[in-house]
């Protein structure tokens, strides 16, 4: 495939082009620029989608690889960009209506960073990558300059990511000095057979600090809520999905099958990601019970949901492989919608309390289903796309043999049904507040949460599509490269 | 020569980065900061990474360091009140010291190459800018590509952030 | 070992010596722009460390990824100075206690 | 053709439902038409399915594959085997009747059509539970049959009770649920399979131990949630603040038996551990006799009902736990009508007396309601086991398989004194002696569509101890009557009506007062007192679920852990940006210290 013509560099300059609009254009024709940011990513959506399986130029392949991960998730990040536009085309930054051009152009920069990290197949294409979208986040989370809690956001993302991509370069320089080498395939080949010596381990550990801060894995979670909270909720939404994902396939090519999916390192490894994963989720369930702000709520979930992929993840699996992707793709169908929604709810009551959401069943009842049936399916219940994939990783830690860290995950599955029941209950049981506001959800928003909520039922019912999509993603590569399957 | 050399700026490094953590006015801090990047810099000349020295001094010491001054002159920062040091954090420190004057160089000495020694001028080749430039510009070439999006972003971001509304 | 020949280990103490300084200057310091240098600090202990391992290994590719390195903390000290002029533009301090409306 | 009739019966309830739902929410009379059409030809549908096929062949429906992920494979498929098309035709034949009683019940209820289509919802899972032809599909339903009954115990949403009452049942139901899905994993871990085909052979395969034990223990949980067992069973009463049509199909004839359903269906893996099964017959033994007291000194007509409920499924229980499915089915069915029937005629009273539940305000019904006293009677006969109506032939079965086990068979037959006992003070007090209420002074009888399905059901009640359970199982019928159980259980049961004659004849408030029965042996009390101290009640789910799954599986004093938990959050998550720093970097010190270390060790 011609340069000119990978995601990536389409996404430059779709971004590049829309801040010239921005600059040039009169100011009667920027109310246009909402819907042109949507319609160009929509496109970049279905031209990613497109050329997926397709190679990139012959002279990146030493740094960029394109297999059935790469080919899967940049669909997803794309997709996630193509919501963020559109939540910030209806963000408002003021009392007036104004759309600033930046917050529609800056998206589409991570986003390409983004893609680049699908594809990264050397520690230093993961540092540049990851650095783009970081960078490109911290300015996001701080674009609502007006507002005091972004711009505290802002820096608390800066101050954690710096020290997160503080942590990633000496792990980088010591995967040098351990290896020689920070390209995956020659890691795993040059390893192969050799015991892990402690000098590779650290490096590999600190390493895996800067992904797990990616992911808001505990401990390396504590920005999330916080930024969650008082970021601008477009923002929210990339961070929460696209970026944690990004998060996700970092680990899976990893871990899963990349530079350190070698036996000798996967055993050292393995109760380490599970731990991770217990505490994540056991933090992130018991957080999120007391929350009453949406937005905070959901950075609790999203921990909490970290949480089941890192003990997917970490039985070093094929079947935990492959559960961690069509776990992120339900997260994503389910997660997505709801952030849509708050942005919706924070448009008309000026924050994400959840007692806006009270007696809304009799207001808008479409809108009100729609939401629960993401809610449910983020909790799990069947016969939605969240019970799916959770009795996936269930299962995956019963055939792994991790019995303790699967009864926590059951546990904190059956305790996680309270925080997202009380939004449901909220919008069913709850009279309405005295003061009920006349503006009204616009009509996509039902649409958006109707079709989504419908995609998780469908999913749940028949999850054969996720199947096949795991399956695809994870097959070129010789799965659990050299661990033995129980 | 090489021990004198590397144990003096060394000493100064560490101190240096000392010094910016401690001291309460920020104008020194970034000072010292500047000695400190300027002695790394040094440190990178004895590992013969010439070029890399030079843009250590020019970008970080020159650049990245004026903007911090700008901005402390900018906002016109006082120095910060002395607070005593909680006992937690003290013990925190101690703790930390302990460890880090314990480990670090045991775990220094536990990569495979960390007794090699080197004579001077073996390593001329690696640092030179043509060298690092074809890489640059061939094998890291996205990567490249990327930092320049990267660079753009950043720009874009420091004009919305502080641009006065009109 | 200490006063003999300097080998790479010497080099990598000392990054992770500056490491440690690092650390603990974002952790003590209540200034923010001191944090940021403290977080300059910690990308220049892997910048030394990463050019001690490339000469000592041989490997040209560490000096491309130092450059790199440098690029990203420039665009990341410009980016959180940016932000904390905007934040002295509403609160008129800089302080990291100034920072805590969100929360638990 | 008729391989795929048991789609047909399960999913017209559904199209119903969501037909409703979607279209005809604003009609309430053709909704109320739409759903008892589609519950008519569910029902018909499932009658021809019960009259067609072999008594004892497994005839089941082609499978649809639904999952296939990591080695774990399910299909959707339909089992009609004889106890899957008796147990259709039972809960199709229930739902019908009590949908028309509704039609009279909440005649003038605005939500109606909400009402109904939830019925059908609710018939759709139940049927999904019958028809299951492997764990994970009967889980679904099973959770499905849980949201059913959460919409319908709470349909009076804007009662607070309701609400309460629905919140504890789902919560309740979902820690039972936690041990039902550990024991599923558990089965297909040590079986290799899900489906219920393959479980007998597989199972007699395997091998014992504790393992086994713990599985079949698991399983078992799932049937202590939805079949209200000890210590689950507390959700049960509370549930009968919804309308009561839905105490009669739910919490007697159809959900409440899941349970035991379910246990006949993995017998296979439970009968592989002596234990397991021990522990199944002691909790259903002790839980035949637990309600039974608890009943004697309740006042609100339902939840005399409620707890007779418990009662009669725990000596299903008991039966299944002494490893005979015949009679435990053969209750279940008989069981299922005369229940059906005493709620139907309570809700009569209580529709009569204008909505008054508590007996001592009723009084003087025998000649304002003749019909209804005429049922009750048959019902109460029925449920006490006094030959020749239907209850007496199945609890016979249960109490000569206890012939052997005289432990068992002491409590469960002094459960039968008890039940006696209630049921003739409840006779007395709300229908006997004089009016003590203006309700009770206007009551009167239901219309005719409440009217005919009590007629229908007390014929069933009557006579259904005829219908050949055992033989059509595919079991021969033995003749056990000879056993001595028979005569000492009938003899305890008539001594029951004395002392609640002497007691309770012509008076007007209640001689007895045992606080620790009226208190139901202070469980709930407990369980609020001792594990949710400080807690909301269950006003906020996310609260009381929290103090929910302490109570369920981390024992006492995990309430206090889980608010130490959210203080130290609030400590560590307070805002300060180098707190989270120290957090991280201390995380990644122990990080590397661990790999290190692992490393050296190696």
């Amino acid at each position: 495939m011609s340069l000119w013509l990978c995601p990536e560099v389409l996404l430059v300059l779709a971004g590049v082009g829309l801040i010239l609009v921005d600059c040039l254009a009169p100011q009667t024709g920027k109310k246009w620029l909402g819907p042109l940011a949507v319609l160009l990513s929509a496109g970049l959506l279905l031209w990613t989608a497109l050329s997926a399986g397709r190679p990139m130029p012959e002279s990146w392949s030493n740094l960029l690889v394109t297999d059935g991960l790469s080919a899967l998730f940049k669909p997803f990040f794309v997709l996630c960009l193509v919501t963020v536009t559109m939540m910030s085309a209806r963000y408002r930054l003021g009392p007036d209506e104004t759309v600033r051009g930046e917050l529609l152009a800056l998206p589409f920069f991570p986003t390409a960073g983004l893609c680049l990290l699908a594809s990264a197949r050397d520690f230093l294409a993961v540092f540049v990558a990851l650095e783009l979208v970081s960078i490109s986040l911290y300015l996001l989370t701080a674009f609502h300059r007006a507002k005091p809690a972004s711009l505290e956001a802002g820096i608390k993302l800066l101050v954690m990511g710096g020290l997160s991509t503080g942590f990633l370069v000496l792990g980088i320089a010591w995967l040098y000095a351990a290896a020689g080498t920070t390209e995956f395939s020659r890691l795993l080949l040059e390893q192969a057979g050799k015991p892990a010596t402690p000098a590779l381990l650290a490096a590999a550990g600190l390493i895996l600090t800067g992904l797990a801060f990616k992911v808001a894995a505990v401990p390396f979670h504590a920005w999330a809520p916080d930024v969650y909270e008082g970021a601008p909720t477009p923002v929210t939404a990339f961070l929460a999905v696209a970026s944690k994902a990004a998060g996700f396939v970092l680990l899976l090519r990893v871990f899963g099958f990349g530079a350190f999916a070698l036996e000798s390192i996967g055993q050292v490894f393995r109760p380490v990601l599970l731990t991770l994963g217990i505490a994540t989720v056991t933090l992130g369930t018991l957080a999120a019970l007391p929350q009453r702000d949406l937005k905070r709520l959901l950075a609790y979930s999203g921990i909490a949901h970290a949480g089941f992929m890192l003990l997917a993840l970490g039985t070093l699996l094929e079947g935990g492989l492959g559960t961690v992707v069509a776990y992120l793709w339900v997260y994503l169908l389910s997660t997505l919608p709801i952030l849509v929604f708050l942005n919706e709810l924070e448009r008309i009551h000026g924050n994400t309390d959840m007692r806006h959401l009270d007696g809304l069943a009799r207001r808008d009842p479409g809108t009100a289903l729609g939401a629960t049936l993401c809610l449910l399916s983020m909790a799990g219940l069947p016969p939605l796309a969240g019970f799916s994939v959770k009795l996936a990783v269930m299962s995956t830690l019963w055939s792994a043999g991790e019995v303790p860290a699967l009864v926590i995950a059951l546990v904190m599955a059956v305790a996680a049904l309270g925080f997202y029941l009380s939004p449901v209950k909220s919008m069913y049981w709850e009279r309405e507040a005295d003061s009920i506001p006349a503006k009204r959800f616009p009509v996509y928003l039902v649409w958006v949460l109707m079709v989504a909520g419908a995609f998780n039922l469908v999913l749940g019912l028949h999850p054969q599509p996720l199947v096949r999509l795991a399956e695809r993603s994870l097959s070129p590569h010789p799965v659990s490269f050299s661990l033995p399957q129980k | 020569m090489e021990q004198i050399a590397f144990w003096s700026l060394a000493t100064g490094l560490l101190t240096a980065a000392t010094a910016v953590i401690l001291l309460r006015n920020p104008v020194s801090s970034a000072v010292c900061l500047v000695l400190g990047l300027v002695f790394q810099a040094a440190l990178f000349v004895t590992l013969e990474a010439n070029f890399l020295a030079a843009v250590q001094v020019i970008v970080y010491a020159g650049a990245v360091m004026v903007l911090f001054l700008f901005v402390i002159m900018l906002l016109d920062v006082k120095a910060e009140a002395r607070s005593p040091l909680p006992w937690a954090k003290g013990a925190g420190v101690a703790v930390g010291g302990m460890v880090a004057v314990l480990g670090i160089p045991r775990l220094a000495a536990s990569f495979p190459a960390s007794h090699k020694t080197l004579a001077w001028g073996e390593g001329k080749s690696l640092g030179s800018a043509q060298e690092l430039g074809s890489l640059l510009f061939t094998s890291y070439a996205p990567l490249f590509l990327a930092t320049g999006v990267l660079l753009l972003v950043a720009t874009v971001g420091v004009v919305v952030l502080c641009r006065r509304d009109s | 070992m200490i006063l003999g020949e300097i080998t790479l280990g010497h080099y990598l103490a000392l990054s992770g010596f500056l490491f440690v300084i690092g650390l603990a200057g974002v952790l003590l310091r209540r200034s923010l722009l001191i944090v940021m240098m403290s977080l300059e600090l910690l990308l220049n202990a892997a910048n030394l460390a990463l050019v001690a391992v490339g000469r000592f290994q041989g490997l040209p590719d560490t000096q491309v990824a130092v450059f790199f390195v440098i690029t990203v903390a420039a665009a990341e000290v410009a980016l959180g100075l940016a932000i904390l002029v905007a934040i002295f533009r509403v609160k008129k301090t800089t302080a990291v206690d100034s920072m805590a409306n969100l929360r638990f | 053709m008729i391989a795929y009739s048991p789609y047909l019966i399960l999913l017209l309830p559904l199209f119903a439902a969501v037909f409703i739902r979607l279209f005809l929410h604003p009609f309430p009379r053709v909704s109320t038409a739409a759903s008892i059409t589609a519950c008519l030809l569910s029902f018909v549908g499932s009658l021809l399915l019960l009259g067609s096929g072999t008594p004892t062949g497994g005839m089941a429906a082609p499978p649809v594959p639904w999952i296939e992920f990591a080695g774990l494979k399910a299909n959707f498929g339909l089992v009609a085997d004889p106890l899957a098309r008796m147990m259709a035709a039972l809960v199709t034949g229930v739902a019908l009747l009590v949908q028309i009683y509704s039609v009279g019940y909440v005649a003038k209820d605005p939500s109606r059509s909400r009402f109904f289509a939830e019925l059908s919802l609710f018939v759709f899972s139940m049927l999904g539970i019958v028809f299951a032809d492997n764990l994970v599909t009967m889980f679904i339903f099973w959770e499905l049959v849980g949201l059913s009954s959460y919409l319908l115990i709470g349909f009076w949403f804007d009662r607070p009770a309701a609400g309460a009452a629905a919140n504890k049942a789902f919560l309740v139901n979902r820690i039972g649920d936690f041990g039902f899905i550990l024991g599923i994993l558990g089965t297909w871990s040590l079986f290799g399979t899900i489906g219920f085909a393959d479980l007998p052979s597989r199972a007699s395969a395997g091998a014992a131990g504790w393992a086994v034990t713990a599985v079949g223990l698991g399983l078992f949980c799932g049937c202590l949630g939805k079949s209200a067992q000890f210590p689950l069973h507390v959700w049960l009463p509370d549930s009968m603040e919804g309308p009561t049509p839905v105490s009669s199909l739910l919490h007697a004839a159809t959900m409440v038996v899941a349970g035991v359903y379910m246990l006949i269906r993995v017998l296979p893996v439970l009968e592989l551990s002596h234990v397991t099964m021990t522990t199944i017959a002691w909790i259903g033994g002790i839980m035949t006799l637990l309600p039974a007291l608890i009943a004697c000194q309740q006042n609100d007509i339902k939840r005399i009902l409620a707890y007779s409920t418990l009662s009669e499924i725990a000596y299903m229980v008991m039966a299944v736990g002494l490893g005979v499915t015949g009679p435990a089915m053969y209750h279940l069915m008989t069981h299922a009508f005369f229940k059906c029937l005493l709620f139907l005629a309570s809700g009569s009273v209580i529709h009569g007396c204008h909505e008054e539940q508590d007996i001592w305000r009723m009084g003087g019904l025998n000649r304002r309601m003749p019909f209804t006293y005429l049922v009750t009677w048959i019902g109460t006969i029925a449920l006490c086991g006094i030959p020749p109506v239907s209850g007496f032939w199945s609890k016979d079965e249960i109490f000569a398989a206890t012939s052997h086990h005289p432990g068992l068979a002491a409590v469960s037959m002094l459960a039968g004194f008890f039940t006696s006992f209630f049921m003739l003070r409840m006779i007395l007090v709300a229908f006997g002696g004089n009016p003590r209420s203006e309700g009770a002074k206007h009551a009167h009888e239901g219309p005719p569509v409440m009217v005919v399905p009590m007629l229908v059901l007390s014929v069933l009640s009557l006579f259904s101890g005829l219908f050949p359970v055992d033989a059509f199982l595919g079991g021969g019928h033995e003749a056990h009557h000879a056993s001595w159980t028979l005569w000492v259980s009938l003899l305890v049961a008539l001594a029951g009506f004395v002392p609640a004659y002497q007691l309770y004849n012509g008076v007007t408030q209640d001689p007895l007062s045992l606080p620790i029965l009226r208190g139901k042996f202070y469980i709930d009390e407990f369980y609020q007192r001792f594990l949710v101290a400080g807690q909301d009640g269950l006003a906020r789910l996310a609260d009381a679920f929290e103090g929910w799954v302490v109570r369920g599986f981390i024992v006492r004093g995990s309430g206090v852990v889980a608010r130490a938990a959210g203080q130290g959050l609030r400590l560590v998550q307070c805002g300060q940006v180098q707190i989270y720093a120290a957090v991280f970097i201390a995380g990644a010190l122990l990080l590397v210290g661990c790999l290190v270390k692992s490393g050296i060790l190696r």
